[in-house]
């Protein structure tokens, strides 16, 4: 079956050449019928090969296949191959099952949609570049999926590009995402350079051989490799484009924006551990960013009155978790965490856009309310995944959290610091899930009479996924229970092979630390579990038993939830120092004396204005005698330099 | 000061002088007179390095023909040095550009005193020469054998020259040749119609 | 005897001359002919270095270029005469319709 | 000495005679009142035949006329790469130049004869035979940008290159002038057997006359700051043309460039670091002012700018490497850059249309493949994979990491990400943007559409297979250095 694992990403591609090449001319059956079928086929696929791998030894869960040399020998080179092992396992189930189920979702969401074919082109696209990211066996390939993932993630936030916001917000994830992409490349560089090979077995095999334990080098190569992840997985500083990305259709949002693509950098470090393993350095500065984006996102989160928002900040913040795990060197608990958000995210995502989809459009939560008994599937549902969220015993969001928030406190390298960030986390978590569901189904019906009349539950093909992905988050979490319930970390143990050459250096500790502290770690468990529920109480006592406090409480602390409600400004921040110059750093030599000039000089200065831009547009007069003093310039620069020797 | 010498700065005098007045004017029948003036000096010192068969040349080749083509261009536009060349503002001022130039001048000026030629012949002096360097059997011998492939190419050169000078100045569909003076409205040049029988 | 440097001397100012001729005039066959004068200055450092050296090269060259001039000479005159027929002008500061 | 001993052995230039007995015929045509329109069928015949001689050429290491050719793989290769470009702007021209009404035989003889000068210039090791070819491309190549004779822009981008070309000439022939003074020839095989030697002996004539050298070769590769004539030129030339000069003079600059330095001079410091200037200049300058363009002609021209720039961070890293590199982006680069101008091309043949941004609007729903090729092309500019673009992006930028020129690496990098942004906005235009104007349908023609086919196959095969033109690229090297 391992033989034809290439299929699992070409199924994909052959939907989007299909649906791409007859864009337009498909009837919309045929379009969903290309679209979710060759998921399927994806899906189906990975679950044989994943118990194909299960049933191979431990030792020897690797299988590669190389399709053929992309690039040929010498000193350079790259194959495109793919790459099975219990990590990339995980990720192809994960991506090919949620990925199935939203395409399904979507059939029933878009299903009014002038763009529909040309929705699921991207979609099936997307996937395809996913599927390729996880299984690549090289930095290379991984690139181009990361590239192809960036780019469907572009084409789907400015999907409706007749809205100008959702036009620029596509703009802003692209130039944003650059950043990132930029220190990927660079630290690929480095990789090349340093080990010779861009080869991910070949490199986590030489790296201990290659770089000195914490030295610069290894710590900026992946400080680099961090950058690129933290622009994907929109962490501090890079996160600004993942809420502005909600301006996509919200399957979008559930598929890429939650459950999948932004989860790419947590899975390229993950993928790099053996490298990451080296540098205490590096890690520390994965640790911090992580769990200062968790706690900050958070905070957030807490103001936000637009459905999608939330979520979208409570994504960014459960990122910041997974970094938090890696940056501790407990890349199995991010994984894990990965696995189990993608089923609670992407639930709440489908939910939010069924709600949505019921209110016509309406995304604000102040217009919501009392939507308990007209969406009695998504109701239950979304309350799963908010239970899930808020890390409840016993589903999935529980383990998964508490895994990571342990690790923090007893990891080699880990810090009560962390923890008590983590765990304050975890408390605002809670809070401003609940605060969601309660503004969303609960109390009075805000909404207007028009809107009510129109509210419906949403059609079988959009409340089946709901359905199966709360199954999901409700059971996902046991495959990794922790130790102290008296049972192995299944998760942890399947993936120990992929992370064994990381433990070498750390696993003594970890595992100490990890087995003689049970006492601690029953007590840290409690302690979060108390916090949760005493979040929960807040929640309901302020937006579901007494809304009015909630009003008071606001005007007394008005300063700081403004603040919040404008997310610290930092959007405003960024478009001062760091999009702006990007995007218009033309506008130095161009549209900033064209408008300098024009519409300052214009005005009764009309006689300088030429001599200004002349000057400052020395470059390109369109005379060929100012083109020939720049050349005579040019001409007497170099024969200076040449005689300085 | 011997002869030779007083005839070397008088030509070298002469040519910078001839070069500075060419640029110097606006009437470019006087331009094309200093150039004359400048390149029959350098013919001079031409001759006096040896190079008989090439200083013939420049004078025959080069003033006698390819000036002698400017001239008839000038003469043909009826250029007289009153056209509109007036003051647009200049992105770059005149005295930058004087600058620059001298700078680059003073730049291989300074070559040519710090790094010199051939250390084992005196600094500038130059090398005696056979009788016949530089006679026109010498270049020939030299030209259609070691330079016979740049010589092909320098005749392709020509070839191209003179279709390319057809294909700017005469219309092959339309058979009009050189109609000075009736130039097409400067704003829409390619709506121009043509009214045939015009030969 | 008359050292090399000074004939390459000779040679480099005609260059610059050339070059300040190309820079400030606005009158296209005056820029052209300073193009020329160019020419003429490369060909006369090649003669001189070809004297210095006893090596005739440099004579072949220079009768190469001389050719080279002839044929960017025809050619430019010819879009002189375009030029001049549709804009009536040979100022180069009025061709400026491509900038930016 | 002897003339009849001299044998001369024409097989080696039997692709230059090949094109230019094509040339002549079509030259001679009118004279006799031939069927002029079956010029461009002439001049493929020709380009097929020099294809075929080119071929044959490969692997096998000639010099002859007196050591005044070189024939060696590094030379083939670019000949093959004029061939192709050659080809690609004769099929591009078919039609435009007959919607334009400057539909005339000598279009395609001039083509040819530029493709020669380019030929002879990367087949060389001696100075004076580079400059005659420089020559003999360059004068084709002015009289082409201003053949729409009624046309102010093409008129202007004529005389234009003209100036700036002969001026740059000048240069160059002062700088062959000071190595000939410096080393008594002009044969760079007896330069590079002598160099230390020359160097001890003349050092700032030797550099001096590289330096300008560079200035010479670095004004046709459009290297900053040489390449203010570009954009003007490119907008005003007919397109055909302007697709022609982005690749073939470019590239030609390039084999000269290659040829004088690469091995040469590779151990002279001082010339690398001027190359890192160039580069880093070129790439940044280009990217910079393409960002704002309004005009696709003129955004692609600020665009082969900044390529230019990253050929030369190949030239910097230097080595067969480097080489290797250079090769193999400059016929990427001629594959999707000519896909670009002949999409440019076909929007152009529409009545009144001026490559603006604007005329692109609503292109996507009038003629999605059309826009979807054109997509192609600007992510393959951008460097996206899997097309060609990024992967020989990413060829230099490892040559340059492997040599060590981490810097430089990084500026590249970064540069080409900030290109990106221009070549998105063409995408965008053509998919998202609204107008009011009905938009005019594109006619497409079967010349044309063979070039799309050719260079929509090489932008994508070349990118998931690129294995043959790698070996290509390694296997184009010197013999004669």
């Amino acid at each position: 079956m391992s033989d034809y694992l290439f299929l699992i990403p070409l199924f994909p591609l052959i939907g989007f050449i299909t649906n791409g090449l007859l864009i337009g001319r498909l009837p919309k059956p045929v379009i969903s019928f290309v679209g979710c079928s060759t998921v399927f086929l994806s899906f189906a696929l990975s679950v044989m090969v994943f118990f194909e791998l299960k049933a191979m030894p431990a030792g020897l869960r690797v299988i590669e296949q190389v399709l053929f040399t992309w690039i040929p020998s010498g000193s350079f080179h790259v194959n495109i191959g793919l790459l099975l092992d219990p990590l990339s396992a995980v990720m192809i189930l994960v991506v090919s099952g949620v990925g199935f189920l939203i395409h399904v979702y979507s059939v029933g969401y878009m299903h009014n949609d002038p763009g529909y074919g040309r929705y699921f082109t991207y979609l099936n696209l997307f996937t395809f570049a996913m599927l390729t990211l996880v299984l690549a066996d090289n930095f290379l390939l991984m690139f181009v999926g990361w590239e192809g993932v960036g780019l469907c993630s572009y084409l789907l936030i400015g999907f409706w590009f007749e809205k100008k916001s959702a036009s620029d917000a596509g703009k802003k994830a692209f130039i944003v995402n650059r950043i990132g992409d930029f220190g990927f490349l660079l630290g690929m560089f480095l990789v090349f350079w340093t080990v010779g090979s861009l080869d991910f077995l070949t490199v986590s095999e030489k790296a201990p051989e290659v770089f000195t334990y914490g030295g610069a080098l290894i710590t900026t190569t992946c400080i680099l490799l961090f950058v690129g992840a933290v622009g994907k997985s929109a962490q501090i500083p890079l996160y600004v484009w993942l809420p502005d990305a909600m301006e996509g259709p919200t399957p979008v949002s559930a598929l890429i924006h939650a459950a999948t693509m932004v989860t790419a950098g947590v899975y390229m470090v993950a993928r790099t551990n053996a490298l990451f393993i080296l540098t205490p350095d590096a890690l520390l500065v994965v640790a911090i960013i992580g769990v200062v984006t968790a706690f900050f996102a958070a905070t957030i989160g807490l103001a936000q009155n637009d459905i999608k928002r939330v979520l979208a900040y409570s994504t960014v913040s459960q990122l910041g978790y997974m970094f938090l795990a890696c940056g501790v060197a407990s890349f199995a608990a991010g994984i894990f965490h990965l696995m189990t958000h993608a089923f609670f995210k992407a639930l709440l995502f489908l939910g939010a856009g069924s709600v949505i989809h019921a209110m016509s459009d309406e995304q604000d939560m102040r217009n919501m309310g009392g939507l308990k008994k007209y969406l009695p599937i998504t109701f239950s549902t979304m309350f799963i995944a908010t239970l899930a969220i808020a890390g409840i015993p016993p589903l999935s969001g529980f383990f998964s959290k508490d895994e990571i928030l342990w690790k923090s406190f007893s990891s080699d390298f880990g810090h009560p610091l962390f923890w008590i960030l983590g765990f304050v986390t975890a408390g605002l978590t809670a809070f401003y899930m609940f605060r969601l569901v309660f503004m969303t189904f609960y109390g009075k019906e805000r909404m207007d009479d028009k809107t009510r009349t129109h509210i419906h539950e949403s059609p079988k093909t959009m409340t089946i996924p709901l359905i199966i992905l709360a199954v999901f988050s409700v059971i996902g979490g046991f495959v990794g229970i922790p130790h102290i319930f008296g049972v192995t970390n299944q998760f942890e143990h399947w993936l120990e092979p992929v992370m064994a050459t990381s433990a070498g250096a750390a696993e003594s500790h970890v595992l100490a630390a990890g087995g003689g502290d049970t006492g601690m770690e029953w007590t840290l468990m409690l302690l979060s579990v108390v916090l949760v529920a005493v979040s929960i109480y807040f929640a309901h006592l302020l937006y579901k038993k007494r809304t009015e406090l909630a009003t008071s409480l606001r005007e007394r602390f008005s300063g700081l939830h403004r603040t919040l409600l404008n997310k610290y400004y930092v959007d405003e921040f960024y478009g001062a120092v760091v999009v702006r110059p990007v995007v218009y750093l033309s506008l130095f030599l161009w549209k900033v004396f064209d408008v300098v000039v024009i519409d300052g000089f214009l005005n009764g200065l009309a006689s300088r204005y030429h001599e200004v831009s002349e000057f400052l547009r020395f470059g390109q007069t369109g005379r060929v005698r100012t083109y020939a003093t720049v050349f005579i310039f040019g001409v007497v620069l170099v024969v200076a330099y040449m005689l300085m020797d | 000061m011997n002869l030779d010498t007083l005839i070397f700065i008088i030509s070298a005098v002469v040519a910078v002088f001839g070069g500075t007045m060419m640029i110097a004017q606006r009437n470019p029948v006087l331009s094309v007179m200093y150039l004359i003036l400048s390149l029959v000096a350098q013919a001079v010192l031409y001759v006096q390095l040896g190079a008989l068969f090439l200083g013939a040349i420049l004078i025959i080749v080069y003033s006698g023909a390819i000036l002698v083509l400017f001239l008839f261009v000038i003469m043909l536009l009826n250029l007289r040095g009153t056209e509109d060349l007036g003051h647009g503002s200049q992105p770059i001022s005149r005295f930058t550009k004087f600058v620059l130039s001298i700078l680059f001048v003073f730049e291989l000026i300074a070559v040519v005193k710090t790094g010199f030629i051939r250390s084992e012949s005196p600094i500038g002096m130059m090398t005696t020469v056979a009788e016949d360097f530089g006679s026109v059997k010498a270049v020939a011998t030299l030209l259609f054998t070691k330079y016979v492939y740049p010589f092909e190419l320098a005749g392709i050169l020509l070839l191209a020259a003179i279709v390319g000078a057809v294909v700017m100045t005469r219309d092959s569909q339309r058979g009009d040749s050189l109609r000075i003076g009736s130039a097409p409205d400067s704003q829409a040049p390619d709506i121009e119609q043509e009214t045939g029988g015009e030969q | 005897m008359i050292t090399l440097s000074a004939y390459v001397i000779v040679a480099i100012v005609l260059f610059g001359i050339g070059t300040i001729g190309v820079l400030i005039s606005r009158n296209l066959i005056i820029l052209f002919m300073s193009v020329e004068l160019m020419l003429n200055a490369a060909n006369l450092t090649l003669i001189a270095f070809s004297r210095a050296m006893n090596v005739l090269d440099g004579h072949v060259f220079v009768f190469l270029v001389l050719t080279i001039a002839a044929a960017e000479a025809a050619v430019g005159l010819a879009m002189v005469i375009t030029l001049f027929r549709n804009r009536e002008t040979i100022n180069i500061d009025r061709y400026d319709l491509l900038k930016w | 000495m002897d003339i009849t001993s001299a044998t001369i052995d024409l097989s080696i230039i039997y692709p230059e005679l090949a094109l230019l007995v094509a040339s002549f015929v079509i030259f001679v045509m009118p004279f006799f009142r031939g069927p002029t329109r079956f010029a461009p069928f002439i001049a493929f015949a020709g380009l097929l035949a020099a294809a075929i001689f080119a071929a044959g050429q490969w692997g096998s290491q000639q010099s002859g006329f007196f050591g005044m050719v070189s024939c060696d793989n590094f030379g083939v290769a670019f000949k093959h790469i004029f061939i192709l470009t050659s080809a690609i702007a004769l099929f591009m021209g078919y039609r435009y130049l007959v919607v334009k009404g400057i539909n005339r035989p000598e279009y395609y003889g001039l083509l040819l004869i530029a493709t020669v000068g380019m030929m002879v210039m990367a087949n060389s090791t001696d100075l004076v035979v580079i400059f005659l070819g420089l020559e003999v491309m360059s004068v084709p190549l002015y009289i082409m940008a201003g053949m729409a004779r009624r046309s102010l822009e093409s008129n202007e981008a004529g005389i234009k290159y003209f100036i700036m070309g002969a001026f740059a000439s000048a240069f160059l022939l002062m700088g062959i002038a000071f190595v000939f003074g410096a080393a008594g020839t002009t044969d760079l095989r007896r330069i590079v057997a002598d160099f230390n030697f020359i160097m001890s002996n003349a050092q700032p004539f030797m550099l001096t006359g590289v330096g300008l050298l560079v200035v010479g070769f670095g004004f046709k590769i459009a290297a900053v700051p040489f390449h203010s004539w570009v954009p003007d030129v490119y907008q005003g030339a007919p397109t055909p043309v302007t697709a022609f000069f982005s690749v073939g003079p470019k590239a030609a600059g390039f084999a000269a460039l290659l040829r004088v330095f690469a091995f040469g001079f590779a151990d002279v410091t001082i010339m690398v670091t001027v190359f890192q200037m160039l580069a880093i200049l070129t790439m940044t300058v280009g990217n910079i002012f393409a960002l704002r363009q309004n005009n696709v002609k003129r955004l692609l021209a600020y665009s082969s700018i900044a390529h230019a720039g990253y050929v030369l961070v190949a030239v910097v890293a230097g080595g067969s490497e480097g080489l290797a590199a250079a090769v193999f982006y400059l016929v990427a680069y001629a594959l999707f850059n000519l896909g670009g101008f002949a999409v440019v091309v076909l929007m152009e043949t529409r009545s009144g249309c001026k490559s603006d941004f604007s005329e692109l609007a609503g292109l996507a729903r009038v003629h999605p493949y059309l826009s979807a090729i054109l997509a192609l092309f600007m992510f393959a500019l951008a460097g996206f994979p899997p097309t060609v673009g990024f992967f020989g992006k990413f060829y230099i930028f490892a040559a340059a990491v492997k040599a060590g020129y981490i810097p430089l690496a990084v500026v590249g990098v970064m540069n080409s990400f900030l290109s990106v942004y221009y070549y998105l906005r063409v995408v965008k235009t053509s998919y998202f943007d609204e107008t009011d104007k009905e938009f005019a349908p594109v006619k497409y023609t079967p010349a044309v559409v063979l070039v799309l086919t050719v260079t929509v196959i090489g932008t994508l095969g070349l990118g998931l297979f690129p294995q043959q033109l790698v070996e290509f690229s390694r296997a184009a090297l010197f013999a004669f250095l």
